[in-house]
């Protein structure tokens, strides 16, 4: 039996024992989710506990150094704990922008000092964190940012104001872009910092979307001290770690849409069939054409993901997939609509679970939108791929 | 063919403009929305419309209409489709009154008159899946006395919650799925056994579901002939949907503006982002789909209004073509307004709501093109 | 009885009395044409006698100037006569380049002396006309051409080479933009210049197309000698000449191209129907569409032409209608390769009438490049239609 | 599902890129055309692929074959399509030699070593309307003395008019759309009422129409079962399907690469048209398309390798993925190409050409999506 066998019987056995059963259903939707924080209310006891031995496992974090809260796993082991989770239909233990985002980004560029401060809390749950980059002028062209920060010795004073900052009103602290150099180009004299949402100056406010309520929050930040010990990276530097978290996001969007029902499906209950065929040929040939899409596009996926572990840089195809997946996703959707017909329009009833269809749908136009919008992955494709003179 | 408006339509269209931009503009539905108004529309102004004659627009002037044509109400409809205008136009003044001309003499007399001067608010109940389908009608009507006893489920009925009566088609014989054997009937939404729900939809205008349950009507309800409604219908839904693709138009054709205004303005990576090519072709692209449009709209209503044979099969083809192209143009606008057009706080995000809305009644633009392939033999 | 009336009646009977019955069926093919020329072999009696009379009444150039060959009739007797015609499916009498479009420029721009000597060759169809516009360099871009003429007092001395010369191995003389002068805007110093094409150091030879044979020439321009009465218009000003035959074309080509039969026709006929349905369920649907486009696409010439006549000017949607047309051009194609199937992609029998069906698809893959590229009708949109910044 | 390419794969794609880009380039097809070669193909090239392993690459290695596979055959496929080379790869060496892999151990051991030699060239006589139809088989096999008799019309037949011999589809029961009742038949060209016509197709590649009067054949001549053909036809167009969306794959990044190529040189208005960002968005939407479409074809034939189950369907959909992919990318790069792109100079025409044939061939997208729904019972 191998080390890798080994360890999954031992997972196995652990979570058999560990996980509430509770914990082994379906969420039925994202309030389900369990973000931690200095303010999170869990939804059950279950809930806690769940996170409490996960937390004490490591597993949280798997492949963390056990020194900040993880288990130092492997890859290869971190992905058979997560099917052996997958096997019993275990919940995540918590959801949190700090393990997806800020923890890479501390591991890679953080001191000790930092790492021994953030990490930790963050493994446990006790600090939410949130995402400080966009600013009303500076969407797509995120490196035009002017927050300020102003050196005074040792901190900054921090004025300006963010957008987009998703659940900025729950959580604890945010890491943020802010200038401190305004004299050479815009890539230059940004620096990446962390501070407390509970500092003074600091205020957020809910965005109502198109599509209803949304996690997304505008950031407004007033003479904000933030001490130079949380300066992330160099100073002037920061913009290097926000590419590498940039990335990050991009490959995080561009797959992560799929919708759980085949598409035809959904439209054969909702259209019926006519001697077998959907009832509306045109959209019938729609759904055939999105669906062969789909096939090939999580194929993509799948071979640009193998294509990594053997080595290659995925690079700029990043762009291609975050492109294609959140065209294609809007696509579907679009699809779905058409399908639904009359009730896949209603916005506030029972019967539509309060307009999911439309409001999925309506949310769907904003996946070619953040994280870089489709024009700039474009631009990007024809740059770096392509080669392209000027892009 | 006329394609282009004359001096009458000019000014119908100049009038329009300026009272839907002063007394029903965007932040006016906005209002209704963020208050929850029960009624889904504003009743003052609805008679401000009856006043300026937009209400009796297609009732003959005997009726105390106005009887300026479809093209002429078209007009108007686009300035509603700018201004996301929330009325009963729709409903009553096209659709009912459209019915009500193919009625008896009582009918008429009853009836246009209290559109004409925005009395009576009147909803068609026609559908009852979830997409568009007038064949499939299957609420029967029973003879029952001197009357018929109606059965059935509604939805999407515009204005139904409201409305002063209703417009009802059911099966008086044949089956779901047969082009014979429907009929409409006139019926008071107080009657015993009609049961009302406003269903709030997603452009945050007026819809309902309406069941009826042994619902009783006298004989002298029946609008055009027994098993013989579809005639009506067929005229009814011309009139719809050639009106709706005026809306659309006028929808789209803001949305595009909004668009084309905003990238002026906005920067990005120091550049005014409208400079950038691709969006710049993007939007010269649409530009030719929404001129194209505008063609199939004013050939539309101007076949209908001339009595063209054709006028019902040009109307079904301009509602194919102004969903497809508003829906474009609602698509790009959201997508080129950037973070900003996922906000509530701006107008673009309203206008794809609406068109979609828009698009799917009376026949989306599959099924406009399924209809058109069945209609030529193909 | 109008005016008009009258001159109907009139030419009813004159073209009753004088269009010979051969030349009142339809046109087979483009060989049919009668071009006129130096050169040009009458294809029958019938054919020759058609053109004499009309040119005798003046009907090739039904409303230019009497004195210049012309009937000197309004636009509304064009109308008339051209629907007459119509009526008994006469022929045109004469195809030519310099009616088309050298003509209008000529009474534009032409001097006395000029007018008197080109116009009345050309309503007689004694002198054939081509155009040279491009330059291998200069396509889109054509005002950045380079063909040189050089001033030597009473004349110019022209080198260089021109591209897409319809017909230049067949016409008599060249209606040809040259450049005057190196030193200022690149639309500045061009001239627009009229030689022989039977000049010493001209030299035209046929371009093979991708669907096959075609009109288009190469032209190659060593030391040609052109008289400097033969400048049209202004010296370094032939670009506003150039641009005025340039709209003119652009109308020709957007509209031009109409199928006689419907698509779905073809279709039927080719696939056959399943329970009165297309046998192709996706075709079925691709053709609907289109046919819904074609329908809105004419009925937006006949706006436009009807505003133009209201006194609208068509200004720069000319592109638009120039853009949508050809576009919309090549997807029919494309719809009726998809039609045809193996038929359709026969090249060279007496079955598929020597390709025709898979020469003309290929044909109009050129509608969206000639008379100006799609793309560069998008940016003529774009800057003065929508009036967006820097385009 | 491994997608990536294994060290032996990487192999053969070098060998082959190597192989046709030196051997077979694209003016190799043209002095062909030119010189209206009769054969339609170069005897020594065939010879020279069947040196190289090509010609036996699924036949098994008992027969003579070096059996690396049909995910091998297809990185073959993608660099003939790059290079448009002229050969019976796909006639012979993937659908008869497919074929012949389901016929007797006499049929397998007469034919499967001429195959792999480079000694047989094979025809698949299955088409007969306009479109793919394999269900629409109308030509008929009768019994008759020991064998059976054959009549009817085949087209678009690859490789026909020099085939050593056909393998034909007639029905033996059944009619016109039905899937059962169809049976293969190895037909000699040479025997009496073969009539063998070469059509000239706009791709300068072979194909012929072949009339079927009366010719006899042998009861050993049938390949499969009795009635029972659909399922070896199946195996055979899977393959087929496969393969010719790995030459679509080839014939597409070509275009598109050249395509790139140009727009980096050519100059309009004082700039390199490919600084146009217009010019840029489209390209790298296309990009995004081949890189999609590179992962349908590694996929299907992967699956094909494997046995997996769904690999018929996969294969149906990397042809429908491809015939729509190759064609946007020889459209595009017409147009991108501007005037020269219209010349017979250029090769952009002929990888739009050759695109057009391949998408064809053995149902085009719309035949498999269509396909794709039936199978998925929607």
């Amino acid at each position: 039996m191998s080390d890798l066998d080994t360890f999954r019987m031992e997972a196995r056995t652990w979570l058999e024992a560990n996980c509430p059963a509770e914990m082994r259903t379906a969420e039925t939707s994202d309030k389900d989710a369990c973000w931690g924080g200095r303010n999170f209310k869990f939804k059950s006891e279950a809930q806690k506990v769940w996170l409490e031995r996960m937390v004490a496992q490591g597993w949280t974090v798997p492949t963390w150094p056990k020194e900040y809260g993880g288990a130092g796993l492997s890859r290869k082991e971190e992905i058979v704990l997560l099917q052996e989770m997958k096997r019993i239909n275990a919940r995540n233990p918590l959801s949190s922008f700090g393990i997806w985002m800020l923890g890479p980004a501390l591991l890679k560029f953080g001191n000790e000092e930092q790492k021994a401060e953030h990490l930790p809390p963050i493994a446990r749950g006790e600090i939410r964190w949130c995402q400080g980059y966009s600013e009303p002028g500076a969407g797509s062209d995120l490196a035009s940012l002017k927050t300020k920060a102003e050196d005074m010795g040792d901190h900054y004073i921090v004025n300006g104001q963010k957008v987009w900052t998703s659940y900025a009103d729950e959580a604890d602290w945010i890491f943020c872009l802010v200038r401190t150099d305004n004299t050479g180009k815009k890539h230059h004299g940004i620096s990446f910092v962390l501070f407390d949402m509970a500092s003074e100056g600091v205020e957020a406010r809910p965005i109502k979307l198109i599509s209803g309520r949304s996690p997304f929050c505008e950031t407004f930040l007033t003479d904000v001290k933030v001490l130079k010990k949380n300066l992330l990276g160099e100073e002037h530097k920061g913009w290097s770690i926000a590419k590498y978290l940039l990335t990050h996001e991009r490959e995080m969007i561009g797959g992560g849409n799929e919708a759980a029902r085949p598409l035809h499906e959904l439209a054969a209950g909702s259209l019926g069939l006519e001697d077998g065929k959907l009832a509306d040929p045109m959209l019938r040939a729609k759904i055939a054409e999105a669906e062969i899409d789909e096939w090939a596009f999580n194929l993509t996926m799948k071979r640009k993901l193998a294509e990594a572990k053997a080595g290659a840089s995925l690079g700029a195809d990043s762009s291609m997939l975050k492109y294609y997946g959140t065209e294609l996703n809007k696509r579907k959707y679009e699809l779905m609509m058409d399908a639904t017909g009359h009730e896949g329009l209603e916005w506030e009833s029972d019967r539509s679970n309060d307009g999911k269809m439309a409001r999925s749908w309506l949310r769907t136009k904003g996946n070619s939108i953040e994280g870089g919008t489709s024009e700039v992955q474009l631009n990007i494709i024809s740059k770096h791929i392509l080669q392209l003179p000027g892009a | 063919m006329a394609l282009v408006l004359n001096e009458d339509e000019v000014m119908m269209r100049d009038m329009a403009q300026g009272f839907f931009a002063e007394k029903a503009p965007v932040k006016a539905l906005r209002v209704l929305r963020d208050t929850q108004d029960e009624t889904g529309f504003d009743r003052a102004l609805w008679a401000d419309m009856a006043g300026m004659g937009f209400a009796g627009i297609v009732v003959p002037e005997e009726h105390g209409g106005v009887d300026m044509g479809y093209l002429a109400a078209g007009l108007v409809a686009e300035q509603m489709g700018r201004n996301l205008t929330a009325s009963p136009f729709l409903s009553t003044a096209i659709l009912a009154a459209t019915a009500l001309k193919h009625g008896t003499d009582e009918q008429k007399s009853e009836w246009l008159p209290k559109i004409a001067s925005g009395k009576a608010v009147i909803a068609l109940a026609l559908d009852e899946g979830v997409k568009h389908n007038p064949r499939g009608t299957a609420t029967t009507a029973e003879p029952s006395g001197n009357g018929f006893k109606l059965n059935g489920s509604k939805a999407m009925v515009v204005d139904g919650h409201v409305a002063d009566v209703m417009i009802v088609a059911a099966r008086t014989s044949g089956e779901a799925g047969d082009a014979e054997g429907i009929s409409l009937f006139l019926v008071d939404p107080k009657s015993k056994g009609v049961a009302t729900e406003r269903t709030i939809m997603v452009d945050s205008r007026n819809a309902a579901r309406i069941d009826l349950d042994d619902v009783e009507v006298s004989g002298d309800a029946l609008i055009g002939t027994l098993d013989g409604g579809m005639a009506v219908l067929d005229a009814v839904l011309t009139a719809g949907r050639g009106i709706a693709a005026a809306e659309l138009l006028g929808a789209g054709a803001q949305a595009f503006e909004d668009t084309v205004a905003y990238i002026k303005e906005r920067k990005q990576f120091g550049q005014i982002i409208g400079e950038f090519q691709a969006l710049q072709h993007r939007s010269s692209h649409l530009y030719s789909e929404l001129e194209i449009a505008r063609s199939a709209v004013i050939g539309a209503l101007t076949a209908l209004d001339e009595g063209d044979e054709k006028a019902s099969a040009y109307c079904a083809m301009a509602k194919a073509k102004l969903g497809s192209v508003a829906k474009l143009a609602s698509q790009e606008g959201v997508q080129m307004h950037g973070g900003v057009g996922m906000t509530d706080e701006y107008d673009i995000g309203l206008f794809m709501k609406r068109i979609r809305v828009l698009q799917e009644l009376m026949g989306d633009a599959h099924y406009h093109m399924n209809e058109f392939a069945v209609a030529n033999e193909f």
